[in-house]
C-alpha cells in the first residue's frame, strides 16, 4: 500500500535457479530459497546448529531406530489452509515413488520404508537404522496444491505468490533475473522483520561487487578471497568473514576397485602404496596454500574432510598423529620405501618399472584449482614427483574421479551438511562404482573394513555425543589412510552494507555464516535501516529517470543537428 | 585444313530455354587462307571460334583438322592446340597482368614442353633451369609478330606496353607453337584506330612468309574488306552468306548482308532494320531473319519466308546465299532499298 | 499491345522471384538438414557418458541409470538414435536440459525476448549509423570525415567484445572519478520495475550498455562495408551523369550512390548476424542479461549438453533463416536479379 | 554559343602527402574551340587523346584531382568560375550529356522513368503529372513506348539505353548536348538507328551538338565541322566534307577504309608506333615520332593550330 | 629462364613495397606486428615459462606499477610485463596457425570451387555457404567445448569455423581470374587443370591470400581471447588466458586496472597491427581497389 515504507534488502547471488519446483531444484541457489519459502521437519539450531522443530514440532524414535513419529505443527500455508502431517506424508511419498520427483534430493528418503499420517502425526519406517535422520533436507510441500500436478518431472512451479509455510512467500521469478519473496505474515515462529527480499542473479560475479559497492544489492556471499579483499576500504560495507562449511581436498587413486573388488582404471601404482601417500602429505605446504591461493582467507587442515565450523564433529590430528610440511622427511620416506630417484629428479618405483609421474586431475575454469596445481607441482618435484595438470569439464571429470578412475590425483571439496553422513558416506565400499560403471557417488574408491564398521556403528548411534565420537575415528581414519587428504577448509567470505542492513544473526548465532549457511535464520531475523532503504530506492528511479532523459536528449540533438545540416547545406556547397 | 560440318552449339539458358548459339555451320579455312566471319553481336561468331578451338564442345556436327575429326580427349586437344591457336579481342586481358612478355610468350611452348629434344626440364616449373633455347624460341616469336629487338620486350609486364604491343605479344605467343592456324576473334576491335592497321598488316604479312591461316572473326566489314580472302556473314547462328570478299561485300545477294553495307557511313542509303538484336532462344520459323528482313517489311518477301526453313549452306569458297528470295527478284530488292 | 507486353515482360519476372525464393528456401533446408546432422554427430562426439552427465554427479543407481538411458534412446544403435534425434527434432522437440530439468525449448522460449530485444535493437543502431557513417565516409575517401571513422571503425574492430564491454561496465556502471555510475550493473530491468513509460525507461536505461557494446563492435564492421562499397560506386558513370544533372553533392549520394551501395551491404550486413549472436554470448555473460546467449555461456560452463545442442541449433538455424531471408530481399530490392 | 578558350586539364596523381612528387597528366593541353548555335561539331582523336577530359571539363564533373586552366564560356558565361549554384542551374538546363557507356551511365536501381524525370525535378521545371507527361513524350521522341518508364536499366537492350540516355538529355531542353561516344559500344544496326535518332533530334529542336567519337567516319556523317585531337592539343579544325591536312587525321581517316575501294583491298592501313603517353609527350610537335613525313624541325619546334582556307591544322606541311 | 623470373620477382617486390610504403598506417602496422613477432621469438632467450608459474611470483600481489614490475603484478604476484611477453607467444602462435589452418583449407576449397564447375563446385560452394552462416564464435565455443580446450582445439575450433570467408573470398577472385581472356588463351595453348589453378589462378589470388590471412590472424586472436574469456580454453597463459584470470581475480573491482588495461590493449594493439597490415596489402595488392586509390 505504501511502498515507499517498504523494507527491503537484496541479496545478490551469482547463479541462477535452476528451477522453482523443490524436487527438481539442485542448485545451491534453489536450496537457499526453499529454505526461505518452505517448511522443513527440522532446522539447524540457531546456536548449535543440532537439529531443532521446524515443522515437526516434536518427534520419538522407536528403540530399534526404525520408526521415527513427527507430531507436525499447527500452522497455516500461505493460502490460509492448514498444514498437516499428510502434507508431509505426500511429499515423502511423492519423492519415493515418482522417480522424476527423485531428482533434487532423491537419497535422503532412499532409506524410507513408508512413510503414513494420522492428522498430525506423521510416521516414517526406516530400511535400516540412520542418525542423520534429523537432517532431512527435504521440504515439505502443500499436498492441496501439489496433488494436481500430473507430471512432477516436468514440472516448472512457476505460480506466484507460490503457497509454502516458510517465513518468506514468493511472489515473483524472473528467469536468470530475480526471485522476490515477500514476508509470510502468517509465518509460525512470526512474520520477518522486513518485508521484502529480493535475490538478484548476477552472472559476473565483478558486477556484483560493484553492485554491492553501489548500492544495486545489500548482501552478497560466498565471495572469493580476491573479491572479498576488494570489498576493503568502503565504508559502508562490512566483511564477513568465518569459518565456512567446505573441506578442499585431495582425493587419491590408492587402487581403485569397483563394488564386486575388481581393480578399475588406470591410477599410478605407487600411490597404492601408503607410504607414498603420506610422504605427499608432507610435501604439502597447507599454510602456504592457504596464504597463495586462498588469501590467507581459510584454515589449513590438519584434520579430515569435517570442518572445524561443526564444532561437534570436527577432529584436528595432533602430536606425533600430525603430518606437518616436512620435504626432508618426506624424502626419506620414499627413499626408505626403496623409491630411487633417477637422473631426472623423477623417482621410480622400486622395481624400477615406472617413474613417479602423477596426473593431477582438475576443473577447467577454476582458477583457484589451477592455482593449486601449480604449487603443488612445485612440491612434488622436491620430493622427485613429477605431476602434469589435466583439466576436464564438470561432467568429465566426475566420471573420470568418480566412476572409470581414469586418475592419479584429483582435487575435490565437500560443502558439509550440520549432519555430517552424507559426506562421510562417499568414503563407503557401497559408494563404488558397479563392474559395469554404474551406480557410485564415492569420493575415493575407498573400500576400508575399519572404516565401514565405524560408519554403521555412528548410524546406529542416536546418541549425539557419542556417535560424534565415532565419527572422529573415521576422520582419523581417513588422516591416516590418506585416501583424501585435505587441504584446508575454505572460510565463508560475504560482504553486506550496513546502511542497508541494520542488523543480521549469522548461524551459528556464534560467528555462523549469512547467506552461505543452511537454513533461513540469517534471513528471518535481517533487519532493514528503515529510511535509508526506501530514500535509496527513490533514489534509484530518479537516476533511471534522468538516465532515460538524457538519452532521449541525446537523441533529440543528433536528430537536430541533421535537420540543421541538411537545411544549412541546401545552397551553394561544393562537390 | 579447319573444317566445320553441320556444327551446332547450345547453352542451357535460364528457365529451361535453350539458346542455339550455333545452329549448323559449315565452314572450312584452308591452307593459307583468310577468312573473315562477320555478324552482329550475339550471332554467334565468338562460339563458332571457341568450338572450332575445341573450347565449347558441339551439341552435333563435327570439326575435322586436316581430315581428321577433332577428339575431346586431353592429350588430342593438346595436340590440336598446337597447330590451332587463338588470339583474343582484348590484348590487355589476354595478358597475365602478372606474367612478364617473356613469360606470356614462354607459356605455350612450356605447356607443350618445346623445345623437347635435349632437355629433361618439366613445363610448368618455372625455378627448374629451362633449356638454353627457350629463350630463342621466345625471341624469334617475338620478332615475327613485329616486336625488335624482342630482347628489350622481355621483362615488361603488360601494363607497360601499349595496345598493339600486347596483341603482339598475344600473337608471339600463339606462334611460339608455330600453329597452322590462327583464330582470331576480334582481334582489333579494343585497339586504337591508328595501330588497327600494324596488326592487320602483320596478319597478311604472316600469312604470305608463314603461309598461315587464319579465321578473323569480326563485327567490322572494313577490317574483312581489308584483309579477307572469303567472307561467310552469320545471322542468329547461321551463316547466311558466303564467297570472296570481293563478291559478298560489293555485290551482297541477302537483304542481311545488304543492310549492314548500307548502314557504313560512307554508303549512299540506309537501310535501317528496326527490331532488335535477335534472341538465339527463340528462333522464328521460316527464314530465320525474316521477321527484320526489310523486303519481308516492304511486302516483297515470299510466302516461304516465314514458313520453310532454308537449307544450311556449304562449306565451300563459291559465292553461296540462303534467301528465298535471292536471285528471284534482284531489281526489286535494289529499287526497294532507295 | 502495351498491356499484353506488360504481361509478358513481367510474369516471368514474379515467377522469377518465387522460383527463386524457393530454391533459396530449399537451399536453407537442406543447411537446416545439415546442421541437424553435424549437431547429432558432434554432440555424439562428446566424451563421457551422457546419462551420468546429466545425474551430474547424484548418486543414481544402476536400474535408475539404465532407465535413464533408454528415456533418452541412448541404448540403442547410433542409427536408431539418429533417426530418434532428427524425429524429435523435427518435431521441436530439442530434449530436456540436464541442469533445469525442462524442456530446452522451453528455457529457450523464455529467453529468446530479451535477446531480441538487444541484439534487435543494437542491430538497428548499429546498422544505421554504421551505413550512414560508411557511406559518408566512402562518398568522400581521404576527407577527415572518412580518416576519423576509419580510424574509430578499426579500433573497435580490433577490441575484444567482452573486454569492451567489462570496460564499459566498470566506467559507466562502476563509476570511476568523476564518471557517475549512472547504469545498472545487471540484467534488462530493476527488481521493482515500475509500469508504464517509467518501465520502458528504465529497460532503456539497462540496456544503454549492453547494447552499447554490441553497436559498438559490430558497427564498426558495417561501416568498413558499407564505405568500401560506397567507394566502388563513386567512380560510376551513373553518378558521372547524376552531376551532370545538376543534383546536389549530398542528393547524388543519397538518391544514386547509396541505393546501389546498399544492395551489396543488404547481403553482408545478413551475413554477420552471426557475428552479433556471437557477440550477444559474451554481452549478455557480462551484463547477466537474460536472454539465449547467456543461456548458451552457462550451458558451457555447466557443461548442458542438451541445452547446448538445443542452443546451437537454434541460433544457426534462424541465422541460415536470416541469410536466406536477406537472400531474397536482396532479390527483391535489385532490380537487375529480381527479374533475372 | 560555347567557347573554350585555352582549355587545359591536368590530373594529379600519385599521393602527394606520401612525400612523392606529385605526377601530372597533362590531359588537355589549351584547346580552344568555338561552336555556333545549332551547329553539330565531331570531336576526333585516338584514345587517351583528351576528349573526355574536354567533355566533362564544359560542365565542370572532373574529378578533384584535375586541375582545369583556361575558359569555358556558355553563353558568355564561364563555366569554371562561376557559383557551385549557379553551375547546378546550368548543368543540364543548359547543356546535358550522353556518355558513352549507356548501361554504367543510368543508376541500375532506378526506374529510367525516374531518372529521365530527375532533371525535370531538380530544376523545378515540372513536378508530379506534368513531370510524368513529359517523360511519356520525351520516350515517344526516341522511339520507346511509354510504359517503359517503369522498367529498370537492365531490361532493356543496349540501343534502348542509349535512347533512354538520349531522351534524358532532352529533358530541360537545353541548347547543347554533348555526346562522348554515344555509339561506340553499341552493334553496327543499333548504332545507325541511334545515330540516326540524334541527326533527326538536333534538326528538329536545333539544338548544338559536340560528338566525340573516334571513328572519323561516323563524325564526317554527322558533323558540320570536324576537331581533330592528339595528345590533348587540336591537331586539325575544319568544315567535315573535304579532305584532312593533317598527317595524323589522315591516317586516323585512312583506318576506316571503304568497303568496295580497291585502294584498300589487302592493303590495311595504320600509324607506325605507339599513341603517345600523356606523361612522356615527345618534345617538338607531339605527333612527330610517328609522323610519316615529319622534318627535323618537326623534333624540336612545336606547331599551333594554322589556318589554311576553311581549315586549320598543327603542322609544318600546312601552309599559311 | 630462372633469371627472368628472378628479375621479375625482385622487381615486383620492389613495386609492391613502393606501393606499401605510401600506406603509413600499413607500415605502422607493419613495424608494431615486426616487434611483437621478434619479441614473442626472442622470448625465450630472456625469460622463461616460469614467469607464469605462481610459485615463481615474487611480488606483492595485485601491486600497481612499479619500477621491478613496471606493469604491476597480478593476483599471485607475478609481473604482468613478463606474463605479457610469454603470452604473446601462445596469442600469436595460435592466432598464426589458426589463420594459417583456415588459410589452407580456404584457398583449396575456394580455388576448387571457382575452378570445378558442375557438381564438384557447386557442392563445395554449398558447404562453404553452410560454414559461412554459422556462427562462428558459437560454433568454436561448442567445438572448443566438446573436444577440450587445448591449444590445438583451439586452433582448430578457429579455423575450422573461419575458414569459409577466405573461400568466399577466393572462389570469387578465382571465378574473376577465370573469367579473364588470359585463361582462355591458356586452354588454348593447351593448358590443363592444374596448369590453370597453379599457374595462373595461384599466383593472382596469392596476394589477397595474403591479405586476407593477415586480417584473418587478428580475428583469430580475438576469438582466442573470447573462448578463452568464456573459459573453454585451457591454455597456459595467453593474453586471453590473463584477461580471464584478471575477471576471475576481482582485478576489476580491486582496483588493478593495469590487470585488465594491459592484455586487453595488447590485444587490441597487436590485433589493430594486423588489421592496418591486411588492409594496406588489401589496397596495394586488389587492382580493383588501387585503381581507384587516386
Ligand atoms: N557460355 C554461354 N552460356 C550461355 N549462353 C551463351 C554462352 N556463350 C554465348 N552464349 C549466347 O550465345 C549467343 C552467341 O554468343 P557469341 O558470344 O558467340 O556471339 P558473338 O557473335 O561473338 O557476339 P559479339 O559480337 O557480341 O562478341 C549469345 O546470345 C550469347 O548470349
Ligand atoms: N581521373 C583521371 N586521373 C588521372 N588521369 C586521367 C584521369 N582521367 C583521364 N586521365 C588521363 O587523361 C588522358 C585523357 O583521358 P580522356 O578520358 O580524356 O581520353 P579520351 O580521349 O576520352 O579517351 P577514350 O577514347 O579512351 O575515351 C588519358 O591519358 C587518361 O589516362
Ligand atoms: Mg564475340
Ligand atoms: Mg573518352
Ligand atoms: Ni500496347
Amino acid at each position: 500500500a505504501e511502498p515507499a515504507q517498504k523494507k527491503v534488502i537484496k541479496i545478490g547471488v551469482t547463479q541462477a535457479v535452476d528451477s522453482m519446483n523443490p524436487f527438481l531444484a539442485v542448485r545451491l541457489v534453489s536450496g537457499s530459497i526453499q529454505r526461505m519459502i518452505y517448511g522443513f521437519l527440522t532446522v539447524p539450531d540457531s546456536k548449535t546448529l543440532q537439529p531443532s522443530p521446524d515443522l515437526a514440532e516434536s518427534w520419538t524414535t522407536s528403540p530399534d531406530g526404525l520408526t521415527w513419529t513427527f507430531k507436525i505443527r499447527q500452522t497455516k500455508w500461505s493460502d490460509g489452509q492448514p498444514v498437516t502431517a499428510e502434507d508431509a506424508a505426500w511429499t515423502f511419498n511423492k519423492m519415493i515413488t515418482d522417480d522424476g520427483a527423485k531428482t533434487g534430493n532423491g537419497p535422503a528418503v532412499e532409506n524410507f520404508q513408508s512413510v503414513t499420517a494420522n492428522g498430525q502425526e506423521l510416521t516414517i519406517k526406516l530400511k535400516t537404522p540412520q542418525a542423520s535422520m534429523l537432517d532431512n533436507p527435504v521440504p515439505i510441500m502443500p499436498k492441496h496444491v501439489w496433488e494436481k500436478v500430473k507430471n512432477i518431472a516436468e514440472y516448472d512451479a512457476e505460480v506466484y505468490p507460490a503457497v509454502g509455510s516458510g517465513p518468506y512467500v514468493a511472489v515473483e521469478h524472473k528467469k536468470d533475473q530475480f526471485v522476490r519473496l515477500e514476508a509470510n505474515p502468517d509465518y509460525w515462529r512470526g512474520r520477518p522483520k522486513i518485508d521484502e527480499l529480493q535475490i538478484i542473479f548476477y552472472d559476473n560475479p565483478a558486477a556484483s561487487i560493484v553492485g554491492l559497492k553501489k548500492g544495486d544489492i545489500d548482501l552478497i556471499g560466498r565471495l572469493n578471497p580476491s573479491d572479498f579483499e576488494s570489498l576493503k576500504g568502503d565504508d559502508n560495507i562490512v566483511q564477513w568473514n568465518t569459518q565456512g562449511r567446505r573441506a578442499t581436498y585431495l582425493q587419491i587413486n590408492h587402487g581403485a576397485t569397483t563394488s564386486d573388488d575388481k581393480p578399475i582404471g588406470d591410477g599410478h601404482p605407487a600411490l597404492k602404496d601408503p607410504k607414498v601417500r603420506t610422504a605427499l602429505h608432507h610435501a604439502i605446504d597447507k599454510q602456504k596454500l592457504v596464504d597463495e591461493v586462498q588469501g590467507g582467507l581459510a584454515k589449513p587442515a590438519d584434520g579430515s574432510i569435517i570442518p572445524p565450523l561443526y564444532k561437534d564433529y570436527f577432529w584436528e590430528a595432533g602430536g606425533d598423529q600430525k603430518i606437518g610440511f616436512d620435504v626432508a622427511k618426506a624424502n626419506k620416506i620414499l627413499d626408505d620405501a626403496g623409491y630411487k630417484k633417477g637422473p631426472d629428479g623423477l623417482r621410480t618405483m622400486p622395481d624400477g618399472s615406472r617413474k613417479l609421474q602423477f596426473r593431477f586431475s582438475i576443473h577447467t575454469d577454476a582458477p583457484i584449482e589451477d592455482k593449486l596445481a601449480e604449487y603443488l607441482t612445485g612440491w612434488l618435484k622436491e620430493i622427485g614427483i613429477g605431476l602434469t595438470t589435466k583439466r576436464l569439464d564438470s561432467s568429465k571429470f566426475s566420471e573420470e574421479t568418480g566412476t572409470t578412475a581414469l586418475f592419479d590425483i584429483a582435487i575435490s571439496g565437500w560443502s558439509v551438511n550440520p549432519d555430517p553422513e552424507e559426506v562421510l558416506a562417499t568414503h563407503l565400499c557401497s559408494r563404488r562404482p558397479t563392474a559395469s560403471g554404474e551406480g557410485g557417488g564415492t569420493e575415493s574408491f575407498y573400500c576400508d573394513p575399519t572404516y565401514e564398521n565405524l560408519y554403521l556403528q555412528q548410524q546406529k548411534e542416536l546418541d549425539r555425543g557419542k556417535r560424534a565420537d565415532v565419527i572422529k575415528k573415521m576422520e582419523e581414519r581417513l588422516y591416516t589412510d590418506a585416501p583424501v587428504i585435505a587441504l584446508y577448509y575454505p572460510n565463508d567470505l560475504e560482504g553486506y552494507r550496513k546502511d542497508r542492513i541494520a542488523s543480521i544473526t549469522p548461524i551459528p548465532e556464534d560467528k555462523g555464516l549469512l547467506y552461505g549457511g543452511s537454513g533461513y535464520w540469517p534471513f528471518y531475523t535481517v533487519e532493514a535501516v528503515s529510511k535509508d532503504g526506501a530514500a535509496a530506492d527513490s533514489g534509484g528511479t530518479s537516476t533511471g529517470l534522468i538516465a532515460g532523459i538524457a538519452a532521449a536528449a541525446v537523441v533529440v540533438l543528433i536528430g537536430g543537428f541533421f535537420v540543421l545540416r541538411r537545411r544549412q547545406g541546401a545552397a551553394d556547397e561544393r562537390e | 585444313m579447319l573444317e566445320a560440318t553441320d556444327l551446332s552449339v547450345e547453352f542451357a539458358g535460364r528457365g529451361g530455354r535453350r539458346a542455339r548459339a550455333v545452329d549448323g555451320v559449315n565452314l572450312s579455312v584452308g591452307a593459307g587462307e583468310i577468312v573473315a566471319l562477320v555478324g552482329e553481336s550475339g550471332c554467334g561468331k565468338t562460339t563458332l571460334a571457341r568450338t572450332l578451338l575445341g573450347l565449347e564442345r558441339p551439341t552435333s556436327g563435327r570439326i575435322t583438322y586436316d581430315g581428321t575429326p577433332l577428339s575431346y580427349t586431353g592429350r588430342a586437344l593438346k595436340a590440336f592446340r598446337r597447330q590451332v591457336q587463338l588470339v583474343l579481342q582484348d590484348p590487355m586481358g589476354s595478358l597475365n597482368p602478372r606474367q612478364t612478355v617473356y613469360e606470356a610468350v614462354a607459356e605455350g611452348p612450356r605447356i607443350h614442353r618445346l623445345p623437347s629434344r635435349n632437355t629433361a626440364a618439366v613445363a610448368g616449373s618455372e625455378v627448374a633451369a629451362a633449356p638454353v633455347d627457350e629463350e630463342a624460341l621466345v625471341a624469334s616469336a617475338l620478332s615475327r609478330a613485329g616486336l625488335r629487338p624482342p630482347e628489350r620486350f622481355f621483362h615488361r609486364f603488360p601494363h607497360q606496353l601499349s595496345g598493339g604491343q600486347r596483341q603482339r605479344v598475344v600473337i608471339a605467343g600463339a606462334l611460339a607453337l608455330d600453329p597452322k592456324v590462327l583464330i582470331a576473334d576480334e582481334p582489333v576491335a579494343s585497339l586504337d584506330a591508328s595501330v588497327r592497321g600494324e596488326i592487320l598488316s602483320l596478319l597478311l604479312r604472316l600469312r604470305d612468309d608463314l603461309g598461315l591461316s587464319a579465321l578473323v572473326v569480326t563485327h567490322d566489314l572494313g577490317l574483312a574488306w581489308n584483309i579477307a580472302d572469303r567472307v561467310a556473314v552469320m545471322y542468329l547462328g547461321r551463316i547466311v552468306e558466303s564467297g570472296p570478299t570481293e563478291d559478298v561485300l560489293t555485290d551482297p545477294q541477302h537483304p542481311y548482308t545488304q543492310a549492314l553495307l548500307s548502314v557504313l557511313p560512307e554508303s549512299p542509303q540506309r537501310i535501317v532494320l528496326t527490331g532488335e538484336p535477335p534472341d538465339p532462344t527463340r528462333i522464328p520459323t521460316g527464314c530465320r531473319f525474316h521477321p527484320r528482313c526489310q523486303l519481308v517489311a516492304q511486302g516483297n518477301g515470299a510466302p516461304a519466308c516465314s514458313t520453310q526453313p532454308l537449307p544450311i549452306l556449304p562449306a565451300g569458297a563459291s559465292p553461296q546465299v540462303a534467301c528465298h528470295m535471292a536471285g528471284v527478284d534482284q531489281t526489286a530488292v535494289s529499287s526497294s532499298g532507295s | 499491345m502495351t498491356a499484353a507486353l506488360d504481361e509478358l515482360e513481367q510474369a516471368p519476372a514474379r515467377h522469377g522471384l518465387l522460383r527463386y525464393a524457393a530454391t533459396k528456401a530449399g537451399g536453407a533446408l537442406l543447411s537446416i538438414a545439415m546442421v541437424i546432422v553435424a549437431t547429432f554427430f558432434l554432440f555424439r562426439m562428446l566424451p563421457g557418458d551422457p546419462v551420468r552427465a546429466l545425474a551430474q554427479g547424484r548418486n543414481m543407481t544402476p536400474e535408475q541409470l539404465d532407465l535413464e538411458r533408454a528415456r533418452l534412446g541412448l541404448d540403442k544403435s547410433i542409427p536408431e538414435q539418429f533417426v530418434r534425434f532428427v524425429k524429435q527434432t523435427l518435431q521441436f522437440d530439442l530434449g530436456v536440459s540436464y541442469e533445469y530439468k525442462r524442456p530446452v525449448l522451453d528455457l529457450i522460449g523464455e529467453r529468446i525476448g530479451s535477446t531480441l530485444l538487444l541484439t534487435g535493437t543494437a542491430l538497428v543502431l548499429a546498422v544505421s549509423l554504421g551505413l550512414w557513417q560508411g557511406a559518408r565516409a566512402g562518398w568522400k575517401p581521404g576527407s577527415r570525415f572518412d580518416k576519423v571513422s576509419t580510424a574509430i571503425s578499426l579500433v573497435l574492430w580490433s577490441v575484444p567484445t567482452f573486454w569492451l564491454g567489462l570496460l564499459l561496465l566498470m566506467v559507466f556502471a562502476a563509476g570511476i572519478g568523476p564518471i557517475p555510475g549512472i547504469f545498472p550493473t545487471r540484467g534488462s530491468s530493476s527488481v521493482d520495475k515500475p509500469d508504464g513509460l517509467a518501465g520502458v525507461l528504465d529497460v532503456g536505461q539497462h540496456m544503454v550498455l549492453p547494447c552499447l557494446t554490441l553497436v559498438a563492435v559490430v558497427y564498426a564492421q558495417y561501416l568498413l562495408v558499407m564505405r568500401s562499397s560506397v567507394i566502388d560506386e563513386v567512380g560510376q558513370d551513373y553518378v558521372t551523369t547524376a552531376r551532370a544533372k545538376g543534383l546536389r553533392d549530398d542528393d547524388v549520394r543519397r538518391k544514386h550512390a547509396v541505393p546501389n551501395a546498399l544492395l551489396p551491404t543488404v547481403t553482408l550486413v545478413f551475413m554477420r548476424i552471426g557475428f552479433v549472436v556471437g557477440g550477444a554470448v559474451t554481452v549478455e555473460a557480462i551484463f547477466s542479461w537474460p536472454g539465449l546467449g547467456q543461456l548458451f555461456y552457462e550451458a558451457i560452463r555447466v557443461p548442458d549438453f542438451t541445452l547446448m545442442q538445443g542452443t546451437f541449433l537454434l541460433i544457426t538455424v534462424s541465422v541460415i533463416v536470416m541469410n536466406t531471408l536477406a537472400d531474397v530481399v536482396y532479390h527483391v530490392l535489385d532490380p537487375r536479379v529480381r527479374s533475372a | 554559343m560555347l567557347t573554350l578558350e585555352e582549355l587545359s586539364v591536368t590530373y594529379r596523381i600519385g599521393d602527394t602527402r606520401a612525400g612523392r612528387a606529385a605526377d601530372d597528366v597533362p590531359a588537355v593541353r589549351g584547346v580552344s574551340l568555338e561552336l555556333a548555335a545549332g551547329e553539330a561539331l565531331g570531336l576526333a582523336g585516338e584514345s587517351g587523346s583528351g576528349k573526355s577530359s574536354v567533355a566533362l571539363a564544359l560542365l565542370r564533373l572532373l574529378p578533384r584531382s584535375a586541375v582545369v586552366g583556361g575558359r569555358v564560356l556558355l553563353d558568355g558565361e564561364d563555366v569554371l568560375t562561376m557559383k557551385w549554384g549557379r553551375l547546378r542551374a546550368v548543368r543540364w538546363s543548359s547543356a546535358s550529356i550522353v556518355f558513352q557507356g549507356a548501361q554504367h551511365g543510368l543508376n541500375p536501381v532506378r526506374r529510367i522513368g525516374d531518372q529521365i524525370a530527375e532533371p525535370l525535378l531538380v530544376h523545378r521545371l515540372a513536378s508530379g503529372a506534368a513531370a510524368e507527361a513529359r517523360v511519356r513524350e520525351l520516350l515517344e521522341q526516341v522511339g520507346l513506348p511509354a510504359w517503359r518508364a517503369r522498367s529498370y536499366p537492365h531490361e532493356l537492350s543496349g540501343g534502348q539505353r542509349q535512347r533512354v540516355m538520349i531522351a534524358m538529355a532532352l529533358a530541360c531542353s537545353p541548347q547543347l548536348i554533348i555526346a562522348d561516344e554515344p555509339t561506340t559500344a553499341l552493334d553496327l544496326m543499333v548504332q545507325a538507328q541511334v545515330l540516326t535518332l540524334i541527326r533527326q533530334l538536333i534538326a528538329d529542336h536545333g539544338i548544338s551538338l559536340l560528338m566525340i567519337s573516334h571513328d572519323l567516319s561516323v563524325l564526317a556523317d554527322m558533323c558540320d565541322r570536324l576537331a581533330v585531337m592528339y595528345a590533348g592539343r587540336l591537331v586539325e579544325v575544319g568544315p567535315s566534307a573535304g579532305k584532312f591536312r593533317h598527317p595524323y587525321s589522315q591516317a586516323l581517316a585512312a583506318a576506316f577504309p571503304t568497303v568496295g575501294d580497291p585502294a584498300s583491298r589487302l592493303a590495311p592501313r595504320g600509324l607506325a608506333g605507339d599513341p603517345p603517353d600523356p606523361q612522356e609527350l615527345p618534345g617538338g610537335c607531339a605527333f612527330h615520332p610517328r609522323c610519316p613525313v615529319a622534318l627535323e624541325s618537326c623534333a624540336s619546334t612545336d606547331v599551333p593550330l594554322r589556318v589554311s582556307g576553311d581549315r586549320a591544322a598543327a603542322c609544318v606541311l600546312v601552309g599559311e | 629462364m630462372s633469371t627472368v623470373s628472378w628479375v621479375r620477382r625482385r622487381r615486383s617486390a620492389a613495386r609492391f613495397w613502393a606501393d606499401f610504403r605510401t600506406h603509413r598506417a600499413g607500415v605502422a602496422g607493419l613495424v608494431i606486428l615486426a616487434v611483437a613477432v621478434v619479441l614473442a621469438l626472442i622470448a625465450p632467450l630472456f625469460i622463461d615459462s616460469g614467469v607464469t608459474n605462481v610459485v615463481s611470483g615474487t611480488g606483492e600481489k595485485m601491486a600497481p606499477p612499479s619500477l621491478d614490475d613496471p606493469l604491476g603484478t597480478d593476483e599471485s604476484g607475478r609481473s604482468v610485463l613478463l606474463m605479457i611477453w610469454w603470452g604473446s607467444r601462445t596469442s600469436l602462435l595460435i592466432g598464426f596457425l589458426a589463420a594459417l589452418l583456415s588459410m589452407v583449407i580456404g584457398t583449396v576449397l575456394g580455388i576448387a570451387a571457382g575452378h570445378f564447375r558442375g557438381w564438384v563446385g557447386a557442392v563445395i560452394l554449398r558447404v562453404t555457404d553452410w560454414f559461412l552462416v554459422l556462427p562462428s564464435l558459437v560454433t568454436a565455443l561448442v567445438l572448443a567445448a566438446i573436444l577440450g580446450g587445448s591449444t590445438a582445439t583451439i586452433v582448430v575450433a578457429i579455423g575450422v569455423t573461419s575458414w569459409p570467408s577466405t573461400a568466399r573470398l577466393i572462389r570469387a577472385q578465382t571465378l574473376a581470374v577465370e573469367a579473364r581472356p588470359y585463361i582462355e588463351r591458356s586452354l588454348a595453348l593447351g593448358a590443363g587443370h592444374w596448369h590453370i589453378t597453379t599457374r595462373h589462378v595461384l599466383p593472382n589470388v596469392a596476394p589477397l591470400l595474403l591479405a586476407s590471412t593477415t586480417l584473418e590472424v587478428a580475428s583469430a586472436i580475438v576469438t582466442e581471447s573470447t573462448l578463452a574469456f568464456l573459459g573453454v580454453s585451457a591454455n597456459k597463459t595467453s593474453w586471453g588466458t590473463m584477461l580471464r584470470g584478471s575477471y576471475d581475480w576481482g582485478a576489476a573491482t580491486a582496483g588493478a586496472w593495469w590487470y585488465i588495461l594491459v592484455p586487453g590493449l595488447c590485444i587490441v594493439i597487436v590485433v589493430m597491427a594486423f588489421t592496418l597490415c591486411g588492409r594496406a596489402l588489401e589496397t596495394v595488392l586488389n587492382p580493383r581497389l588501387r585503381t581507384r586509390a587516386v
